[in-house]
């Protein structure tokens, strides 16, 4: 099973870098760019077959280490 | 690569970048026809990366030998004695192909690799430097490479925790297709605890150390040796991608491991990976060595036995080490979570013999793959002389100070804070001279682990390639002259050089004519003073659509100082002291940046160096900062005298009253002229008169030039012009280039 | 005052605050391996700068959770004086010693330079030699240096005088101009609310010596060494 | 109209951050995680409401900016 984990910024948590992107997809002439937000995607393999314990595996995970949940916001999706 | 299980056509021998001429030595050589992996192999080994073999006729005319030369050209690095039984490791190697292709990346991987190239030989890297050299900066490109080159210098660097202290950054349109990215690094070891890569011991163990091999950059080296065309940025062929962390790792397991008894040979996997590093081992040693393939560790599956030999992944080393010595040995990598293999062995075969799955893949002799390497004697015409300018042939300025204050603001003038705070400087906590001065400054223990005290190494990078073009001889002299005079200015005594040539295509006489004359040059500057090349390395082939960039021989030097509280830096020390100039200025405009940045003219010769006078106010300057009575002291290089002036001021924030220039002179040739073998320098009014007695007595030139005080630049005639609207001048370029963000 | 100084692979600036300590307070730090699960009998521990596990991740998150923190923690709760610097606040940050987060710098890039420091408070046992107010010149060399809390948590940690240091002009007035990362309110430096843990981004391991540019961090090793003295 | 890019790294490239996270879940005994990928997530908002033309924008601020062909690839959903 793979478990696909995205990684974003909490709302109302500056983004830096996404304002970064914006301001260069401006200057590239792409002028129907608005808000933009960076995040992290992070693939992970899994040795489980079962669905349900697969996600609490992964949500675990999230919670103690791949997420800051101070700022960060995670969400998982699972594949066979 | 597909082309593994393929036949040997004359279309697979031109893939590999070999001529059907070295194809035919090739087949003498094996008296069969090679393997796809022995082709791959010779085709690395034979590259004009690894082979040096248009530049190796030219390269034997520098001066390697010095007493105090411990290991010279032909090691993983240079090698000198540094006093108190300590030894200075160093030197530099270009990154310019992969940097254009992959610029963060590219620029990372050339670091990670000059720092491999100098803790193989047992040093711990103390400090890094780097010469950039980008195109104009308003082509399209030149932003993003800017940037991403600066944050992979720093991003691998700073990781390691090794400070970058200094460098160069110019911008010509030359490399707008072809940038240059050269690294140095410049390490400490004891003289008596120095590591070499000669294979010894016949049944000693091969151990592979570090990170896995993965598909990366196969035919780097190749790619590193063959000209640019417009397809090469569509064909995009894999680039490596650096582990810093990794490498911090192998390189602290490597000196635990040095520190003990254990090693005999070691040497790192730089390009060509696996086949330079074995080749080198075992030819140095002469002795034959067996790997078995499978006992690399990859990350990834069914690699060949020609992917394994011919893979560029960073972070590996290749040891041979005592058998008895095997357990501690792999205890230390373990402790670091590092892969450690045994995958090899002395044998006295003289045979290079490869085999993977219980199959031989390569068995070829070690002996002549390396001495029959080919060399070109490729024919080369000088280039043709350019005129003298003199000063009435241009005009001369209205306004003085407005062209100081757009000089300081040109794009090769400009502050390059931009770059260098991206830049870890501090981190091991001995760094006395910042970047912005004339060398970096970097303390170091007193020897033989002492605490660290007064002794410091001083290390500079140079290179004018605009006098290059114009005179390649002239240029090369010079860019080892200025190399010397900004160690000088620090007050170091100049020990060595390391040099990376970055060129054209050889298969062009002009470029080969360049290439010549520019290692003439040098080597009479090196001979004249004092100064060998330990080290240094070849990059040819910049060059896009036939069009090369301007000759770019960039010298790394490297001097002792004994006292560095003694050490002046550029900085005007206070006000009242009295500015003297120091060396010959017969106002000398042609190829300088006052003609370029005011007039738009890049043209005639450049200013002439004399090497005699160059050793000779050097030494008297240096003598005087060793005496302690130099408050502050800069070299004068691009821009001229005032230029030099203008950031002795910039970086104190105090202004000079000076005089006028001498009546013979025309204004802009004696300000901004660029003659040679000169320095600014400052003393306390108590020590003028030791120091024109002394400058009297040894038949120096020097010219008082007026004192340091105030808040501006005054020149006598010309008018003043506040030094903080000079600085702001002076920062705001990159910033301005690299867009608003702090 | 007896200390020990944590070291992670990819460490890097634990020889500085080594020579710092030993050199200020008389007495030789012991360096402790990460892999290590017990601590010595120390009066203070140090987690230095550098690039623990390669920032991979997210700066400090890796070692947060090595067992030696656990340890590091757990006597911090007890009142054992911790010091992060750098990566080491970035550290035990993500351990939950400290309130808020490390974000990446606001300019984007890596950042080595002096900055002035402004002491927030003398009232804390790494503060003691310093006046409140006073500036100082101390470098800073860090990707990742834009502190960040929540509102909430800003004011509480000001109004408990839980902020260490803060960034500032020359004169010690605050200055977006002289904030290096764009850290909320300023914050170089946070205490824990028993001043007990400091983390701090610039260096002043780095500032012991006018040859290499300030002596302005001496003080912070000289109150720890007084106040911990055995 | 918003689009989702995801980048990652090109199969074969090496990933050491990714190896570092699946380092750091086994030593926290998530012991059934096998090799883990890092990549990154952008989401844009698109002042754009014709799908087919905010798909070939993006693709061109792919190629252009977000991703690194030489070493990464990257796709683009879009939602409403
Ligand atoms: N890429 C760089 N990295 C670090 N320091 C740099 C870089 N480029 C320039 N510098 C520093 O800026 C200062 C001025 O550089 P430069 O004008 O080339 O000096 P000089 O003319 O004395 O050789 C030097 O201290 C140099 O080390
Ligand atoms: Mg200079």
């Amino acid at each position: 099973m793979k478990a696909r984990v995205h990684i974003t910024l909490k709302n109302g948590v500056l983004d830096p870098q996404g304002r970064a992107i914006a301001n260069a997809l401006h200057s590239l002439g792409f002028d129907k760019v608005g808000d933009v937000r960076q995040g992290k995607f992070i693939e992970i393999d899994l040795k489980e077959s079962d669905k349900a314990k697969a996600k609490s595996e992964v949500d675990q995970m999230c919670a103690k280490l791949l997420a800051n949940t101070v700022i960060e916001n995670y969400s998982v999706d699972l594949v066979e | 690569m597909s082309a593994v299980a393929a036949k040997i056509t004359p279309n697979t021998i031109a893939e590999h970048g070999l001529t059907s001429e070295e194809y035919d030595l090739i087949l003498e050589i094996m008296g069969r026809e090679p393997s796809m992996t022995e082709l791959g192999i010779f085709s690395v080994m034979w590259s004009e990366h690894c082979s040096y073999k248009s530049s190796r006729v030219h390269l034997k005319k520098l001066p390697t030998k010095a007493p105090w030369v411990i290991q010279g050209p032909g090691e993983n690095a240079g090698v000198i004695d540094i006093g108190d039984g300590q030894a200075a490791i160093f030197k530099m190697e270009s990154h310019n192909h992969p940097s254009f292709i992959e610029p963060y990346q590219g620029a990372a991987t050339g670091v990670g690799g000059i720092m491999r190239d100098v803790f193989t030989m047992g040093a711990r890297p103390i400090a890094n430097l780097n010469a950039l050299r980008f195109g104009a900066p308003d082509d399209p490109k030149t932003k993003h490479l800017v940037s991403g080159v600066v944050a992979g210098i720093g991003g691998y660097g700073n990781c390691m925790g090794v400070p970058t202290v200094g460098g160069e950054v110019n911008f010509h349109p030359s490399y707008n297709g072809n940038i240059l990215v050269n690294a140095m690094t410049v390490g400490l070891a004891d003289t008596d605890k120095i590591f070499y890569s000669a294979a010894a011991g016949l049944g000693n163990p091969v151990i592979y150390v570090g990170a896995k091999t993965g598909r990366d950059g196969i035919h780097g080296a190749t790619m590193a040796s063959a000209e640019f065309n417009e397809d090469s940025e569509e064909k995009r062929p894999t680039v490596q991608v650096g582990d810093p962390f990794t490498e911090k790792l192998l390189l602290e397991a490597c000196l635990e491991l040095m520190a003990t008894d254990a090693i005999v040979a070691i040497q790192d996997m730089g390009a060509a990976g696996l086949t330079s590093s074995s080749v080198e081992m075992s030819s140095k040693g002469g002795l034959g060595l067996e790997l078995d393939l499978d006992k690399v560790p990859v990350r990834e599956t069914g690699m060949t036995a020609y992917e394994i030999m011919l893979s560029e992944s960073q972070e590996r080393m290749l040891m041979v080490l005592k058998p008895q010595a095997m357990a501690q040995a792999r205890a230390i990598f373990e402790k670091w979570e590092l892969d450690f293999a045994e995958i090899g062995v002395l044998t006295d075969t003289g045979h290079l013999v490869l085999k993977k799955n219980g199959k031989v893949e390569a068995d070829m002799p070690v002996a002549p793959l390396v001495d029959k390497a080919p060399v070109y004697q490729r024919p080369w015409v000088p280039t043709p002389p350019q005129p003298v300018i003199t000063a009435n042939q241009v005009p001369a300025p209205q306004d003085l100070m407005a062209v100081l204050k757009q000089l300081v603001a040109a794009p090769d003038l400009a502050s390059k804070r931009w770059v260098w705070e991206q830049y870890d400087h501090l981190v091991m906590g001995h760094t006395v001279q910042r970047p912005g001065g004339d060398a970096a400054v970097v303390l170091i223990p007193a020897g033989k682990g002492g605490a660290v005290g007064k002794k410091a190494l001083a290390m500079s990078s140079d290179c004018t390639p605009r006098y290059c073009q114009a005179d390649p001889k002239t240029g090369g002299a010079q860019a080892v002259a200025e190399s010397w005079r900004n160690l000088t200015a620090v007050g170091a005594r100049p020990l060595a050089v390391t040099d990376n040539m970055n060129f054209g295509n050889p298969q062009r006489p002009e470029i080969m004519g360049q290439f010549a004359l520019a290692i003439e040059g040098m080597a009479e500057a090196c001979i004249a003073l004092d100064y060998p090349v330990v080290s240094g390395n070849v990059s040819l082939y910049n060059e896009t659509n036939g069009k090369g960039i301007l000759p770019t021989p960039t010298i790394g030097g490297v001097g002792v100082i004994a006292d560095v509280t003694k050490s002046p830096k550029v900085a005007f020390k206070s006000a009242g002291d009295s500015i003297y100039l120091i060396g010959e200025t017969a106002g000398w405009l042609g190829c300088s940046v006052f003609l370029r940045e005011i007039h738009g003219r890049e043209e005639g010769a450049p200013p002439p160096v004399d090497l005699a006078a160059e050793r000779r106010n050097g030494d008297f300057v240096r003598n005087l900062i060793e005496r302690g009575l130099i408050t502050a002291c800069h070299d004068v290089s691009d821009g001229g005298t005032l230029v030099a002036l203008a950031e002795m001021a910039m970086a104190s924030g105090i202004g000079a009253d000076l005089l006028a220039r001498p009546k013979e002179s025309p204004d802009h040739a004696f300000w901004f002229g660029e003659d040679q073998a000169r320095y600014v320098l400052t003393v306390r009014q108590a020590d003028v008169a030791v120091l024109e007695l002394q400058a009297k007595e040894i038949g120096i030139a020097f010219r008082y030039l007026g004192k340091t005080g105030g808040t501006d630049l005054t020149l006598a005639g010309a008018g003043a012009i506040s030094v903080s609207e000079l600085k702001s001048a002076h920062e705001a370029f990159f910033p301005k280039l690299m867009g608003a963000s702090k | 005052m007896k200390s020990a100084i944590v070291v992670f692979p990819g460490s890097n600036r634990e020889k500085d605050a080594e020579a710092a300590l030993t050199e200020i307070t008389g007495t030789p730090p012991v360096m402790v391996w990460h892999r290590d699960t017990e601590l010595p009998k120390v009066d203070l521990v140090l987690v230095p700068g550098g690039f623990s596990y390669g920032d991979y991740l997210r700066c400090g998150a890796i070692a947060a959770h090595s067992p030696i923190l656990r340890e590091v923690k757990a006597r911090a709760d007890q009142g054992m004086a911790v010091l992060g610097i750098c990566n080491g606040f970035q550290i035990i940050t993500e351990a939950g010693l400290l309130p808020g987060v490390l974000q990446q710098n606001a300019g984007l890039k890596f950042v080595c330079r002096n900055v002035n420091l402004r002491v927030e408070t003398s009232q804390s046992l790494f503060t003691s030699r310093y006046e409140k107010g006073q500036v100082l010149s101390i470098p800073v060399a860090h990707h990742e240096g834009n502190y960040y809390a929540d509102e909430k948590t800003l004011d509480e940690l000001e109004s408990r005088d839980q902020v260490a240091f803060r960034y500032c002009a020359p004169d010690g007035s605050l200055d977006p101009s002289h904030n290096p990362n764009g850290s909320q309110r300023a914050i170089a430096g946070v205490f824990n609310r028993t001043k007990n843990v400091l983390g701090l981004m610039p260096h002043p391991e780095n500032a012991i010596r006018e040859l290499l540019g300030s002596t302005d961090g001496r003080g912070l090793f000289k109150a720890m060494a007084e106040a911990l003295a055995a």
